[in-house]
Formats: C-alpha cells, structure tokens, sequence
C-alpha cells in the first residue's frame, strides 16, 4: 500500500515530450499491411463480377453493359475480400483510407481503353469460337439429320 | 401603564369569549377583531413606552403598591395550585404519576415562600425597558398574527382530520390565554411572578400539544410536560436559594450582584437549567419534536415564535452572569452543541415541521449560547437572532401548515415543483427560508454578530460549532429551497384553499422579514443597544461596520430587483425550449422517461437525506446522553463550587 | 473568435460493434489527441457542438439519436462515424437495423472506415468544424424555437 | 420518508460509451435496485446466417464486437471447422493464439484505461490507452486494420505473419512491459485507488457460480477456470498459470486483469519461440453439416459459439453467447446496495461489451 | 481605502478578472495535457471555449433558468467587488454562498436527475468546505485584528507567517471550489462522471457561457483570497503573492492528476478533518497568543 | 472436457434441470433454434468445472416454457431474450420484461425461417 504513486510519472510526463502525432500537419503513417480502401487496376478487370458477389456489404457493382466498375466507398468495409477473390488480382488494398465527404460518394472507373480493346477481342474471339462451334455443330445437326433421313429412307 | 393593564385584561377577556363563542363565523370575527384590536393595543403600548419612560431612563420599573401586590400574590397561589390539581387530574388520567410528582415540587415550596412570607417583599414586580418592548412586539404581533390565521387554519384542518374532535374554541381561547401569560413573563420582573407566568405557559403548551387527543399526541404532550415541569424545579430551585440565601427576588437584583458575588453561580445554573428545558436544548430537545404534534397556529406560536423564546429570554436577562463562570461555560457548551447537532439532524428529515423543530431547536441554541458569552456583543446578537428567528420562523410554519391543508402532506417532497404549481406560496416560503439562512437576511447578520462576538470572547469551541452549524444549516435549508424551485412544467395547480386571513397573514410576516433586513441597523442601535448598555453598565459599540451594512443593503436591493430583472428577460428572450437531460430517454417530455422494460415512468428525485449519516437512529441519542453528561456533571461541579 | 477553435464532441452509439467506439475514444488520448483542436469529449449534448454517432440504428435507438440532436443548441453538426453509421455496413440487412444515422438526423459529415481511423476521424473533424462556422453565419440570421410538451400530465408525479 | 426515486442510466451517457441502460433506484446516493435493459444495440446479426453463406459470416463475426473481434472470428471459424473436420495447420494455431493473447492484451490495457476514467483518475486512463496504442500498431502490421482484423477463415488464417515481424512485436512487448509497470503500481498499490476499489462489489465464489459468472470476473472471486485450459489453438503447448484473487471485489477482478496482462506477455512470448514453419490454411471442400459448440475465453470470459447447419451453403443457426452476457446478471446483483459513485465502477467490472451482447 | 481607490480597482477587477481567469484555466489545460503526455490544446484555448458558448444559440430547459443563472453571476461578480474594494471577507464568503445558491437553483429547476444530484452533491461540497473558508476569514481576523481587506493589506508581516495552518486548509479546499479531482463530485469539465455534467447538466449554449463566466470571476477571487496570505505592506510581497497563487494552483493541477475522484463520504470527512486539524488548531494557537498576549 | 447431450421429453424440464443443480451445475447458456420442420427446439448447457451438459428439447410453441429461473437464477435473460425473439412464451421467469428487453423493429423475428439466399 502506497500513497501518491503516480506524481513521479505525471511530472515525468510534463518535462519530457509528449506522445502525439503531429498529424493532420504531417501525413499519417501507414504500415505496410493497413488495409485503407480498395484500387482497381483497370488495366486487369475483366468486369467478371466476382468482387460484386463476394462483397458481403454490397460495395461494388459491375456493369458490364457500360464496361464500368462502380465502388461505394463510404460502405466498403475493408474486408479485403473482394481483394482476395479476384481472378485477375486486379484488385488491390491502397493505404490510405477513404477521405471523410459530406456525401456518400461513389467511384466508378471505365475500362482501359487497352483492357476494353482486349476485352472486345476477348469477346470477339469468343463469339467467333461460338461462331464456330454453333456453325460446327449445325454441321453436325445437319449431317446427322441426313443421316438419319438417309435411315429412315433406307 | 393603563395601556398595559388593558392589553393585559383584554387579552385574558378575548381568551374567556372566544371559550364561550360556539358559533364558528360569529367567533372568527370575534378573534379577528379581539386579535387587531390587541395589536393596535400593543404597538400603541409600545410607542408609548418608548417615548415615555424607556427612551428617558432606559427602563421603567414599578413598584405597586403593597396591597395591590399582596391581592396578585393570592390571586397567583390561587391559580398555582388550580395548575396543579389541574396536572395531576390529567396526569392520573393517563397515568403518568410522575407529572404530579414534579409538579408537586415546583408549585408547593415557592407557595410556602409566599405564605410564610419569607419571600423578598417590596420588590418592582414589573419591568419595562427596550427589550421588554421589542418582546411586546413580537408577542403582540406576530401572536396577533397567528390568532387570526388559526381561524382559517382550524376551519380546513378539522374538514381534513375528521377523526379529531373540533375543539378549536378551546383552541382559541388557550391561545389568547397564553398570549396573556407571555405578556405577564416579559414584564415580569419579580422571579416568583415570572415563575407564576412560566408555569401557565408550560401547561398551555402541553395543552396544545394534547388538542388531538390521540395516542401520539398525548405521549407527546406528557413528555413535554415532564420536561418542563423539571425546568420549573429548577426555577423554584433557584428562587428558593434567591430568596433564602442571596435574598433578591428579581432579577434586576440578582444581575445586580454581578458575576463575582458569592453563590451567585447557583441560581444562575438553576435558572439555566429552568432555561434550557422551554427553550429545548439538548437533552431536552425531544419535547418540542413531539410538540409538532398540535396543530401548525400552536406550533408557530409557541413552539417558535415565543414561547421557547421565554427561556432565551430569560438567559438573556440573566447574561451579565455568565461571564466567566460556569454558568456561562455550561450554557454556551450546550447551545453551541444543540446548534451543531439539532442543524445536523435535520438534515435527515423530510416532514417540513420537523425540519421546521430541528432547526428551531438548533437557532435556540444558537441565542442560548450567545446569551451564555456573557459579554454584550453576543447578547446584541442574541437579541436579533430572537427577533429575526421569531418572524421568519413563525412564517415558516404557517406556510407549511397552509401547504399542508391545501396539498395534505406537509413533506418537503411533497413541495416539489411548488414554483409552479403553487407560485404564491413558493415566494412566500422563500422569503421565509431566505431570512432563516442567506446573506443578506436577518439571522444571517446575526449569526455574523455571533461569530464575531465568539472570537472576541477566545471561545474556539462556540466558533468552532459556528462554523461547522452553519454549513450544516446551508444544507437543510437549501434543498427545501430547491424542492420549491423545480420547475414541473405543465403541472396542475394547487387548488388555492387558504383563507385570505391566512395570506394576509402570511403577507404581513413577508412584510416584516424584509422591513427587519432593512431596519436591522436601526433596531440594533435603538432598541438593542441601550438596553445592553444599561444591563452590562457599559456602552456597547457599533457591532457591525457601516460600510457592511451598506453593503449588505445594497444585495438585498439587488435581490429585489432580481424578479423584476427576470421577468424583463424573459419577455424580451426567445429561448428553445428542449427538453431535461435523461440519458436520451425522455419520453416526449421533460418529466416522463422510458424504463428499462419500456413502461413510461415519471422523473422525479428526491432530495438527499443521508439517514446513515445524520439520521435521528444515528446522531440523536449520542448526542442527548453526551448533552445530559455534560449538564449534569456541570450542574454538580457548579453547584458543588458555590456550596 | 471563430466557433470552429473549440469543437465540443458528444458521441453516441446507436448500434456499432465497439470498433468505431473505441476509435473514437481512442482518437481523444494521447497519441492523436484531438483536444489540440480543442475538442473536448462532453457527455451532454447540451454542451455539444459535434454530435459522433456510430453504428446503425434501430428504432429504439432513433428516438435516443433524434432526442439527443433535438438537444443540442445550434450551430451543430453531426457526424456519422463508421461505416455502420453511414449505411448500416454489414448488419444493413439485419432486421434490426434501419440503416445509417442519416435515416433519422441529418448527417453533414460521413466517416467512413470499419472501423473508423482516428485519422479519419481527425479530418472528419477539420471537416465539421468549418461547417460550424458557416452554419453559425446562417443562423445569425433566423432564430428557431420549438416546444414539444406533451398536452398533459398523466396525474401527479411520484 | 418520500425520497427514493428512479434515476434513468444510460443509454446515453459518458462513462457508458455503450448504451446500456439502467434503471437506478436511488435513496439519496445508495442504489437500492437496478433493473438493466440491454436492447439499445441490438442488430439481429445471428439472423444473417439467412443471407450470408457460412464463409462470409466470418466477417460478421468478426463485426460482432470490435474489442475482441479477433476472438469472435476465431470461435466461429473453429466450431464450423469442427463439424467439418478441418485439421488447421500448427503455425495458423500458433499465429491465432499470438494474436488472440494481443488481443487480450489490448483489451485488457483499454479496461484498465477505462476503469480509471470511472473513478476520474484521468491521466490514468491517458496513461493506459498510450500504451495500447502500441499493441494497435502490431495490429495494423500484422493484419493491416487497427481494431477488425480479418484475417482467420474457416481453415486457417488469411495470411501469414512473417518470423521478422514476430521477432520485432518481441522487441514492442518489453517496451510495453515496461511502461505498464508504474501503472499496474497504481492501480494495485495506491491508497487512493484501492479505497476506490476495495470492498466494492463483493460476490463470493460461491454466488459468481451461481450466477454463471465468467472470465475475469470469476476468477477475482478466486475461482480457478481459464477456458484456454481446454487446449483449442496452440494453448496446449504453452504453458501458463490461471490468475486468480481471492479478494472477491472489484480490486481483485483488477488484480486479475492486470497480471493477464502479464501472463499474455509470457503466453505470446513463448508463442513467438515455439511457432514452426508451414503453410498456415488448408483447403476447405464442402458444406458443414453438423453441430458444435466452440467455448473459448475471450477477454471477458469464456463466449460459446454454437454453429448448427444441415450442408448447405448457408447454416442453420449461429448463436453465440458472450461473456458479458453472462455477467450480466451478476451485474445486478452488486448493483443492488452499492453507491452511485460505485456504479460506474461496478458496471465497467464485467467490462461490458453490449455489442456482443445484444449481437 | 478610500472610495476612489475602492472604485478603481473594482474596475480592474472586472475587467481584470475574466483575463486572468482565463489565463490560469488556460495554464490549466496546458499542464494537465502534459501531465498526461499528451500536446493538449492551445494556451488561449479557454477564450475560444467561452467566446464559442456565447455564440451558441440559448436553449433552456424553462424560463427560470436564465435568471437564476444571471443572478448567480452577478453575485458572484458582486462579490468579487466587495473582496476588491477592501471589503469584509466574511461578508465575501456569505455573498459567494448566495450567489452558489442561484446557481444550484437553476440546476433544481431543471428537474432532470443529473441536475438535481448535481445540486445535492454541491450542497454537500459546501457544507464540507464552508466551515473552513469561514475559518480563513476567522483567521485574517485574529491575525490582522479586522475583517477588512484593506486592513490586511496594511499589516507589516504577511498573514501567512502567522496562520501557515489555515493557508494550507484553505488550499485543500480549493480542490473542491476549482472541481478538481479528488473532489469534483457535483461537476466534471470532462464529463466521465456518473453524473454526467450535474450541476451544469442542462445549462446550455450562451445561459452555459454565462456560467462559466461567473465561475471564472469566482475562481480569480478564490486565487485572491489564497493571495492575500501573502499580502503585506511591502509592495515585494504582491509579487510573492503571484508567484504564490501560481505554485498554489499547480499543485492543485497536480493533485488533479494524481487522484482518483471520492466518494461524497471521503470528502466530507477528510475536509472537516482537514478544516478541524489545520484550521481549528491554528486557530487554536492563535487564540491562546491573543490571551498570553493581553 | 466432458461433453453430454441429452434429447428430454418438455415436461421433464424441471425435473431434470433440478437434478442437474442438485449436482452442482452452473448454467451455461440457452439456446432455442427454429427447426425447419416446425417448432422449435431449446438448448440448455450446463456447466462444472470444465464439464459440460447439454439438455434439449423440441417444443411446438403452442404452450408457454417452463422457466428455470427459479432454479438457475442468471437464466432470466437468457429466457427473456427467447420470449422476445423468437415469440415463444415463457412462464414464471423471477424477472420478467414482458417483452420490453429487445425492443425489435419487429416482432419476435426468429420465429420463421426465412427462405434461404440472398
Ligand atoms: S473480381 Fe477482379 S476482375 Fe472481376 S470484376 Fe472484380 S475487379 Fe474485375
Ligand atoms: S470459374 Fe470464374 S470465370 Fe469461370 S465461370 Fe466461374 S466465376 Fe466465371
Ligand atoms: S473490401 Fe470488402 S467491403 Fe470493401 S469492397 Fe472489398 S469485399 Fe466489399
Ligand atoms: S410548461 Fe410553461 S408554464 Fe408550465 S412550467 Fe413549463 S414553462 Fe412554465
Ligand atoms: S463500421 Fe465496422 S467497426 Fe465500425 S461499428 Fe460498424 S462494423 Fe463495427
Ligand atoms: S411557441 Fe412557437 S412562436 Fe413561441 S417561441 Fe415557440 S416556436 Fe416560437
Ligand atoms: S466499453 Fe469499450 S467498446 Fe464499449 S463503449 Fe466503452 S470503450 Fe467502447
Ligand atoms: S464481450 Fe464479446 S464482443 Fe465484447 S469484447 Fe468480449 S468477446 Fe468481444
């Protein structure tokens, strides 16, 4: 049992220098891992809508029609999910957290030009391989209708 | 002196009458005429007084003649023995044996003075000075005062307490009764006449106490009596000894002898223990608690206003003695005690007339020991508490037993919200309270004097009681204060069931508080002051600074101009109204909140009683034995010395 | 003197996790200190100037919120701390919970952060406190009052 | 006598920052009863089992209480993998319990904090709260948030916390031994502090039983139970005493926080020495089909998470029972009789955690 | 003192007062910031406070409010002109409990249960320190033989070297009048009270800046009367007296940071201890000089 | 760690929850679970030392639950909480909030399962 423990430390505490940051005058310091908002790099996005149904608050809409990915900051939980689901790992966790707004904004980025052209080849490649495939397979329709109006002729 | 003869015998016709008059209207008038008449008798009496007589010689002293003096005695004897036949009737009623006992022995030796003639004869029976006067005022007065609200009162308490009998013509007529036996004990100057007078009173008071007749009641008003009746065994005590050994028999005589003269101090400690039984210093305190039994007009006249007065009164007749004996140390102990400790129990109390009793008996003490000092000082500030106490005390009780036949209850809770729901009676209870606490009213400027005289006088155990009394008055005080000042909003009113003869005379009292605060400078140096030079044969100086009281003056304007301050701002603010902070669970206003099963329950604290601290279980009985040590083992050292 | 040197921060819970609470507790000791903004943690709102609230709320927290904002004088600003208070976050389709603080009061400053980063939570500040001072502007001009009593007390008290 | 009135405690109000609400019955300052309401926060989560699959609920678990929300994680994930029968790697039960000891560390640290701005001790709680600071900074190294971590799943963890990293929290954790000494000294030693703590709130080990107590609470009533002995994660490996006091008031239950503190610093420690190599998540196949219930000592007391699910994607029912819930009616109880002054102090001895009670 | 010198420092004083007040509550949050390690806000931060409230709107609980919380300020300033013009300090310490009494007034009227227990604890808090500032003006008077201020100005030795006790009693009780901890029972500047605000509870806006203002003229006058132990005719000793009301007000500051906050019941006893021991005794002593003295 | 679970008939409750005291047992929790197939089944854990006991039953929620407050005292929050979430009546619990312990948007919203998915 003592009395008065704590006056060495508070007189300590008023000669010495004290423990607070100098932010908002001098930028805050992330550590490596801290998980501040989510970046889409639209070079990669293949608007496959992954992200849009793993986000468990709903903080992100793809829209492959306009080709837009579509983030609501201010309901993004920064449970790096989305992050880690990504096929294309287009996505990644940027440091520094969403900026305080007087509106809950949203940010939406259109596809890179490059990423839209690759997109489009992408699909186009894609259409023609169905193309083919369709064409193929009519083909194949065809022949086995004649075949089989051969049989049944026979 | 005809003036005085006639407020003497009007006063005891008026309490004959009204015994007589069974009719309610027709004896209300009667008591209202009878008690204006007999204030405008008693002012006229005191003017005349004063600038006859008084104002020359100081003081008026008559010595009637001899014949006229030998028929009082005999008419006296005849009544004391009627008081005690009286006693012991009542007293084998209820069992109570003791009574007779203690009456026995108080009546029958000073009656065996008288008869054997050993008493002191050729005395100035009467005496008239400035205190005398400044007493016909306030017994006239504010006695006049409450007769005429016991009209009102008695009308609604006997609608409210059906169980109770309406005697209330004897309730009148023991009034008038009384007021006569007090104008008989302030002019008094003889001991045996104001032995005489002290008795009547004593036994009016255990009347009243009784007027219900319950069981309570009736316990009470034994006890009362038990109590008073030893006093009066001590007064006989010490008239026995002035008589036989000192042979004085006033007390302009025995004051006379001076503090030094042989024996003195055994009559002095007699007529102190005779003092502090009616004036209900611990031990004896209990008495006046259970006297609150008696309806409120009783309780504010006798047991505030003046009857419990007598005994400080006597003290302060008597308070050239005390200095520097054990007399003197005895009464400023225990009223220094009574005050600290009776102000600390009614901490604890929410009935509003035993905060009321508890802080009568606690400013008795307060007078008992200003009185006890024995230096003039102490006395001025004896003699003001006792004026200021007198008025703002009496008021006090009105207002509460008004509050309680308007409301039912007389709870200090009960008063909650009273600023809004009852407005009138707020500001007058305010008055009240104020005078009995804050600067710059009346007690307050006492209780100043009082310090002062303390430490001038080297008494650090009285300062040292002030101190800690008076922070513990500023409590119990204002919370009752505060309980008046919630404000409820949107409450019903009371309904106004109080006679207009009850506010007039509450009006009057309100009246006086303020005219006293404001007069208190001239009533100090006019009244006071001489009356102290003469009886301490020194002159007594300025007590309280000029610059003080100017200061003191301009506050109380300042107070005064405060509603007016509050009623411009109000008209010219436009405040938001929100509602009380609850935690964020108001229910839609500021007196409901939503509980923890989500009922709606209405907001409400209580004040703070502290019953483990300073409640009656905790502090009373200590004290009492404590007070009942001291003044027995002073009594037998004082005693024990002179013999 | 500006208004926005001494911002008085009343906060309250309407339904978080505690992560947003404690943050912004947090952000009142010593190592982000925002009472160098002047900012002192008041638990009255009458003595507020910020009301913080965070979490969602539900309909036994609306009335508390609302309460709360109704008592607070004017110029006053509220800010929604967490991304609960902004939306309802995760629990936004939990059935008790009716969405962000903006469902009931106005919200002039959106934090977001789950949970809330006394960074944020400073720059959410330096943010409120110059809406302090316009509001106080327009208000110099108009003078609300309201009244809300109930019409009448259930019986007497006590 | 007229003087006893119900005085509305909470929701709102500053040494709750959490609205809990009471009910005081006051004569003058003694509070003879106190009726709890605790309803202010409830959201509903364990409903969310309907509309998140059971790997996402992870992340409303975590969101059940941010004091302790690496714990809540953690016991969902565990019951789920039981019924699933998922082996998780040794080094995830290594990192879970440095992380889970951290936690408890600045739980802990925030109580003490807090329990000295009860009694108006305020350069305590600064004190206390600039030292837990630092367990935040490993945090966000670590996980990369300061208070929700996310970083278990069902299966193990999310990412691995490299040996360099472990090796400076060693350095971070002497450092913060030392700064708490002279405020453990304080709130174990000063006369002040102790008038303010001593005989308040006294519960016997037998009435903390009755009252299905738990945690800290319990074991200031000197009763020996320390969930973590029941060997979930790495706590088989690590050796470690259950702190107790027997001086069953709230000083003890302060004695009690104060010396975990300093157990969690040996735990973590030892942790840090022992962790072995590998991978720290395994593959998780299928849907759960079963029931458990997961009973692990968060910082408050032992909270059960049980998980029912009949596999499918989305289980059946979660309900998980937390410490403070079960502290609450012991809460009540030393209520009833105390000071006003006392009730602060006396509600922040379970160290409340509402959010996770009313879920 | 004579009426213009009297008058003149009034004027200083009200002037004065709000400028030092601030500086000290100021002084205040520099230190105890720092005594908490923490950079704390601006010096000036108390005029930015108090300069904010009287630019919030008012919002009232009832009518009432307003005036008694005016009241309690110009008492309160009143008082402070008595203490200046060389008044009688008993007389100083009667007008502060009345104008204490409008302010627990305004905090009754508000019928809200923190208000209300604010009100009782403020009771409480002068009932344990009145007797000892009673006490202080008891021992100006045995030292200085007057009352008066302007008296005690005069004297050739300063009081303090003859009531050290009573000084030290007095200092304790400042803890109480400035709120601090251990003892701010009725009112907390940062709320972490069960009381919330108490006594302050439902003062809002400007009514609250009013408040606070009153209660800086009060502290000024509380810092002046510890002064005046200091005070003799020797003009050096009004420069000790600051240097002595600032070391005073440290430690005060240090006692805040040092403590937890008590229970009603601790305050109670300890003060009337304190006031008993230190106060009574050396009052004690100095009655029993006074006689040996005659 | 011992672990137990025990299927009882609903009117036994008492019975065994008496006997279950008897042995020195502290409650754990309660639990109740919507069962898919109507009704709804009731968990009791019981605790000593680190051993635990499980008691359940299946209930239609057509009578009220018998509350074994009386013999557990903590377990009247846990069967208020029931009440008001899942609507299931609960009798003679010793501290009984009618209801007024989760004020919910609305009423008792555990009683139905709500169709599975998003
Ligand atoms: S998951 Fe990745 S690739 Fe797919 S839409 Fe989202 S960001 Fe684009
Ligand atoms: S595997 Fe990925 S890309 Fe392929 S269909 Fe499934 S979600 Fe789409
Ligand atoms: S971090 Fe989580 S909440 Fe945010 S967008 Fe990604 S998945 Fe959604
Ligand atoms: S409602 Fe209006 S009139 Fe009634 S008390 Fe309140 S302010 Fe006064
Ligand atoms: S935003 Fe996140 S941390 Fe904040 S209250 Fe909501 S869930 Fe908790
Ligand atoms: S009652 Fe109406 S007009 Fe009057 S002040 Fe209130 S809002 Fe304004
Ligand atoms: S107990 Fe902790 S989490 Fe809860 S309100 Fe207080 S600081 Fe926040
Ligand atoms: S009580 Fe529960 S939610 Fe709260 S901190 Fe502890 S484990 Fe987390």
């Amino acid at each position: 049992m003592s009395a008065l423990n704590y006056t060495g430390r508070a007189l300590k505490n008023l000669f010495s220098k004290p423990a607070t940051t100098k932010y908002p005058f001098e930028p805050a310091d992330f550590k490596e891992r801290t998980r501040g908002h989510v970046e889409n790099d639209m070079d990669k996005c293949i608007l496959c809508g992954l992200c849009q149904m793993k986000c468990p608050t709903g903080a992100i809409t793809v829209d492959k029609k306009e080709q837009t990915w579509t983030i609501r900051p201010f309901s993004c939980i920064q449970c790096r999910c989305c992050v880690d689901g990504c096929p294309k790992k287009s996505l990644s966790m940027g440091r520094k957290y969403q900026e305080p707004g007087e509106e809950k904004i949203s940010k939406t980025f259109d596809l890179s030009d490059s990423q839209k052209e690759a997109l489009a080849a992408q699909a186009k490649a894609a259409a023609e391989r169905a193309a083919a495939a369709k064409a193929a397979m009519e083909a194949k329709k065809k022949a086995e209708a004649e075949a089989a109006a051969k049989a049944s002729a026979e | 002196m005809l003036i005085l003869l006639f407020l003497f015998f009007f006063t005891l016709m008026m309490s004959v009458v009204t015994a007589m008059i069974r009719e309610e209207k027709l004896r209300g008038a009667v008591v209202i005429t009878g008690s204006i008449v007999m204030m405008i008798a008693d002012i006229v009496f005191c003017v005349w007084a004063f600038t006859h007589g008084v104002s020359q010689n100081g003081v008026m002293r008559f010595l009637p003649e001899s014949a006229v003096t030998e028929t009082c005695t005999y008419v006296f004897m005849a009544a004391e023995v009627f008081l005690f036949l009286l006693i012991s009737v009542l007293s084998v009623k209820h069992g109570k044996w003791y009574c007779i006992l203690l009456s026995a022995f108080g009546t029958f030796p000073v009656l065996w003075l008288d008869v054997t003639h050993k008493a002191v004869e050729n005395l100035p029976m009467l005496k008239i000075d400035d205190l005398t006067i400044m007493m016909f005022m306030v017994v006239g007065i504010v006695g006049g005062l409450i007769s005429i609200y016991a009209v009102g009162y008695l009308h609604d308490y006997h609608i409210h307490h059906k169980d109770v009998e309406n005697r209330s013509q004897h309730f009148q007529a023991l009034l008038f009764l009384f007021l006569t036996a007090m104008y008989g004990l302030i002019t008094s100057d003889a001991l045996s006449w104001m032995f005489f007078f002290w008795e009547i009173t004593s036994t009016i008071s255990f009347l009243l106490i009784g007027y219900t007749r319950k069981p309570e009641a009736v316990t009470n008003s034994f006890r009362a009596l038990w109590m008073n009746l030893l006093g009066g065994c001590g007064f006989m005590v010490a008239i026995m000894y002035c008589a036989l050994c000192l042979h004085v028999g006033s007390i302009t005589e025995l004051v006379e002898l001076g503090p030094k003269a042989e024996g003195i101090v055994i009559p002095v400690v007699f007529l102190s223990l005779a003092a502090i039984t009616k004036s209900a210093q611990m031990p004896f305190s209990r008495w006046l608690l259970g006297a609150m039994v008696a309806p409120t007009p009783s309780s504010a006249l006798l047991h505030s206003a003046t009857m419990v007065k007598a005994g400080v009164y006597l003290l302060i007749r008597i308070s050239p003695l005390f200095e520097g004996n054990l007399g003197g140390i005895m009464i400023t102990t225990i009223g220094g005690f009574t005050f600290f400790a009776a102000s600390l129990l009614a901490i604890s109390q929410s009935d509003g007339k035993k905060v009321l009793a508890y802080s009568t008996i606690s400013n008795l003490g307060l007078i008992t020991a200003c009185a006890g000092v024995g230096q003039p000082a102490a006395t001025w500030a004896a003699v003001m508490l006792l004026l200021f106490h007198a008025v703002s005390k009496s008021l006090m009780f009105l207002a509460v037993g008004a509050v309680e036949n308007a409301t039912g209850s007389r709870d200090v809770e009960d008063m909650h919200g009273m600023i809004v729901k009852f407005p009138k009676m707020a500001y007058v209870m305010t008055v009240g309270i104020c005078g009995m606490f804050l600067a710059p009213f009346g007690m307050l400027v006492a209780k100043w004097a009082a310090l002062k005289a303390y430490i001038d006088s080297n008494n650090v155990t009285l300062v040292i009681f002030l101190v800690f009394g008076s922070a513990t008055t500023m409590f119990y005080w204002g919370k009752w204060l505060g309980k008046l000042y919630v404000v409820l909003h949107q409450s019903e009113r009371h309904r106004d069931v109080v006679h207009k003869s009850e506010w007039r005379v509450m009006y009057c009292l309100t009246a006086m508080i303020v005219a006293l605060c404001t007069l208190f400078p001239m009533i100090g140096s006019v009244f006071v002051q001489p009356v102290l030079s003469q009886s301490f044969g020194k002159t007594v100086g300025t007590i309280i600074s000029e610059n003080d009281i100017r200061v003191m003056l301009m506050m109380l304007v300042m107070i005064g101009l405060m509603p007016v301050l509050a009623a411009l701002l109000i008209k010219n603010r436009k405040e938001k109204m929100t509602m009380a902070y609850m935690s964020g669970v108001n229910a839609g206003d500021d007196r409901h909140f939503i509980d923890s099963v989500g009922g709606i329950r209405p907001s409400y604290l209580s004040n703070w009683y502290m019953e483990d601290w300073f409640g009656e279980k905790k502090i009373l009985n200590p004290s009492l034995y404590l007070s009942a040590a001291a003044v027995t083992i002073m009594m037998i050292v004082a005693v024990g010395g002179a013999l | 003197m500006k208004m926005s040197k001494s911002p008085w921060l009343l906060h309250y819970d309407a339904s978080s996790c505690n992560g947003c609470d404690i943050e912004v507790l947090a952000s009142t000791t010593p190592r982000y200190d925002v009472e160098r903004f002047g900012v002192i943690n008041t638990g009255n709102p009458k003595h507020a100037d910020i009301l913080v609230v965070t979490g969602g709320v539900n309909n036994q927290t609306k009335m508390v919120v609302k309460q709360l904002y109704s008592q607070m004088p004017d110029p006053k600003v509220v800010i929604a701390a967490g991304i609960c208070a902004c939306d309802g976050g995760i629990f936004k389709e939990c059935y008790n919970v009716n969405g962000g603080v903006d469902t009931v009061i106005p919200v002039d400053i959106y934090v977001p952060g789950c949970a809330v980063r006394p960074e944020a939570l400073i720059d959410g500040v330096v943010k409120a406190v110059k809406l302090l001072d316009e509001k106080r502007e327009a208000m110099k001009n108009h003078a609300s009052c309201e009244v809300h009593y109930s019409k009448k007390p259930e019986k007497e008290d006590k | 006598m007229g003087n006893r009135s119900v005085v509305p405690f909470g929701p709102q109000h500053p040494v709750l920052p959490e609205p809990i609400h009471l009910d005081l019955v006051l004569e003058d300052e003694k509070v003879v009863d106190a009726i709890p309401s605790i309803g202010f926060i409830h959201r509903g989560l364990e409903k969310l089992v309907d509309k998140k699959d059971f790997n996402e609920m992870v992340y409303v678990a975590e969101r059940i209480c941010g004091i302790c929300s690496f714990g809540h994680g953690f016991g969902y994930c565990d019951a789920v993998e039981h019924i699933m029968d998922i082996e998780v790697p040794k080094r995830a039960d290594y990192l879970r319990t440095i992380l889970f000891e951290m936690s408890r560390m600045h739980s802990h640290i925030l109580w003490l904090g807090l329990m000295a701005d009860a009694f108006g001790f305020e350069s305590l709680f600064m004190d206390s709260w600039r030292v837990r600071e630092k367990i935040l900074d490993m945090f966000e190294a670590a996980t990369g948030g300061r208070v929700i971590f996310s970083i278990v799943k069902i299966g193990g963890m999310r990412r691995d916390i490299p040996n360099e990293m472990l090796s400076d929290f060693l350095k971070t954790i002497d450092e913060i031994e030392k700064d708490l000494e002279i405020i453990i000294r304080t709130f174990l030693n000063d006369r002040a502090v102790k008038s303010r703590l001593c005989g308040v709130g006294v519960l016997t080990p037998e009435q903390v039983e009755a009252l299905g107590c738990c945690g800290p609470y319990l074991r200031g009533s000197g009763v020996r139970r320390d969930t973590r002995k029941l060997g979930y994660a790495a706590y088989d490996d690590i050796e470690f005493d259950i702190v107790t006091s027997d001086d069953c008031d709230t000083y003890g239950r302060t004695y009690v926080r104060a010396m975990e503190i300093l157990q969690s610093i040996s735990i973590i420690r030892q942790a840090i020495t022992k962790i072995p190599d590998g991978p720290v998540e395994t593959l998780v196949k299928g849907f759960p089909n079963g029931e458990y219930m997961t009973r692990i000592e968060q910082p408050r007391g032992e909270a059960c998470f049980y998980v029912k699910a009949s596999g499918k994607k989305f289980i059946d029912r979660l309900r998980v029972r937390t410490p403070t819930f079960a502290n609450i009616p012991a809460l009540t109880q030393t209520l009833q009789g105390c000071d006003l002054a006392d009730v602060p102090i006396l509600v922040l001895a379970i160290d409340p955690c509402i959010s996770c009670t009313e879920r | 003192m004579n009426i213009t010198m009297a008058l003149v420092s009034i004027l200083i004083y009200l002037v004065a007062a709000p400028v030092v007040g601030l500086a000290f509550e100021g002084y205040d949050r520099v230190v105890s910031a720092r005594m908490q390690n923490r950079k704390g806000p601006s010096f000036f931060q108390p005029v930015y406070d108090l300069c904010k409230l009287f630019q919030k709107q008012s919002i009232v609980v009832n009518n009432m409010q307003t005036a008694l919380v005016l009241g309690f300020v110009i008492f309160t300033i009143f008082t402070g002109c008595i203490f200046f013009a060389g008044g009688d300090i008993l007389l100083v310490f009667f007008a502060h409990s009345l104008a204490d009494m409008f302010l627990i007034l305004a905090a009754y009227s508000a019928n809200s249960p923190y208000s209300s227990l604010g009100a009782q604890r403020e009771f409480m808090q002068t009932m344990a320190y009145e007797p000892m500032t009673l006490l202080t003006a008891i021992g100006f008077y045995m030292v200085c033989g007057s009352f008066n201020v302007s008296d005690v100005i005069n004297q050739d030795v300063p009081a303090i070297v003859r009531a050290p006790g009573i000084f030290l009693g007095f200092c304790f009780c400042l803890l109480i009048i400035f709120r601090k901890s251990p003892f701010d029972l009725a009112t907390s500047h940062h709320a972490h009270q069960e009381m919330v605000k108490g006594l302050t509870q439902d003062l809002a806006g400007n009514i609250y800046g009013l408040q606070e203002l009153g209660e800086l003229y009060a502290s000024v006058q509380m810092l002046a009367i510890a002064g005046l132990f200091f005070i003799c005719k020797n003009p050096i000793s009004y420069v000790v007296a600051v240097v002595a009301v600032i070391v005073v007000y440290f430690f005060v500051l240090l006692a805040d940071n040092i403590f937890p906050r008590v229970k009603w019941e601790v305050m109670l006893s300890s003060t009337w201890a304190v006031t008993f021991i230190l106060g009574g005794g050396n009052f004690l002593i100095l009655t029993m000089l006074k006689i040996a003295g005659k | 760690m011992e672990r137990e679970l025990k299927e009882i008939p609903e009117e036994s409750l008492l019975n065994e929850t008496q006997a279950i005291r008897a042995e020195g047992y502290r409650l754990i929790q309660i639990c109740a679970t919507t069962v898919k197939e109507g009704g709804y089944e009731i968990l009791y854990t019981f605790g000593k030392g680190y051993d635990e006991m499980n008691l359940r039953f299946h209930t239609d929620g057509k009578k009220p639950v018998q509350s074994i407050s009386h013999i557990f005292s903590p377990a009247w929050l846990y069967e208020n909480e029931i009440h008001d979430l899942f609507g299931l009546e609960i009798c003679d619990m010793v501290l009984d909030f009618r209801g007024g312990l989760y004020r919910t948007n609305e009423k008792a919203p555990f009683a139905h399962k709500e169709e599975e998915g998003k």
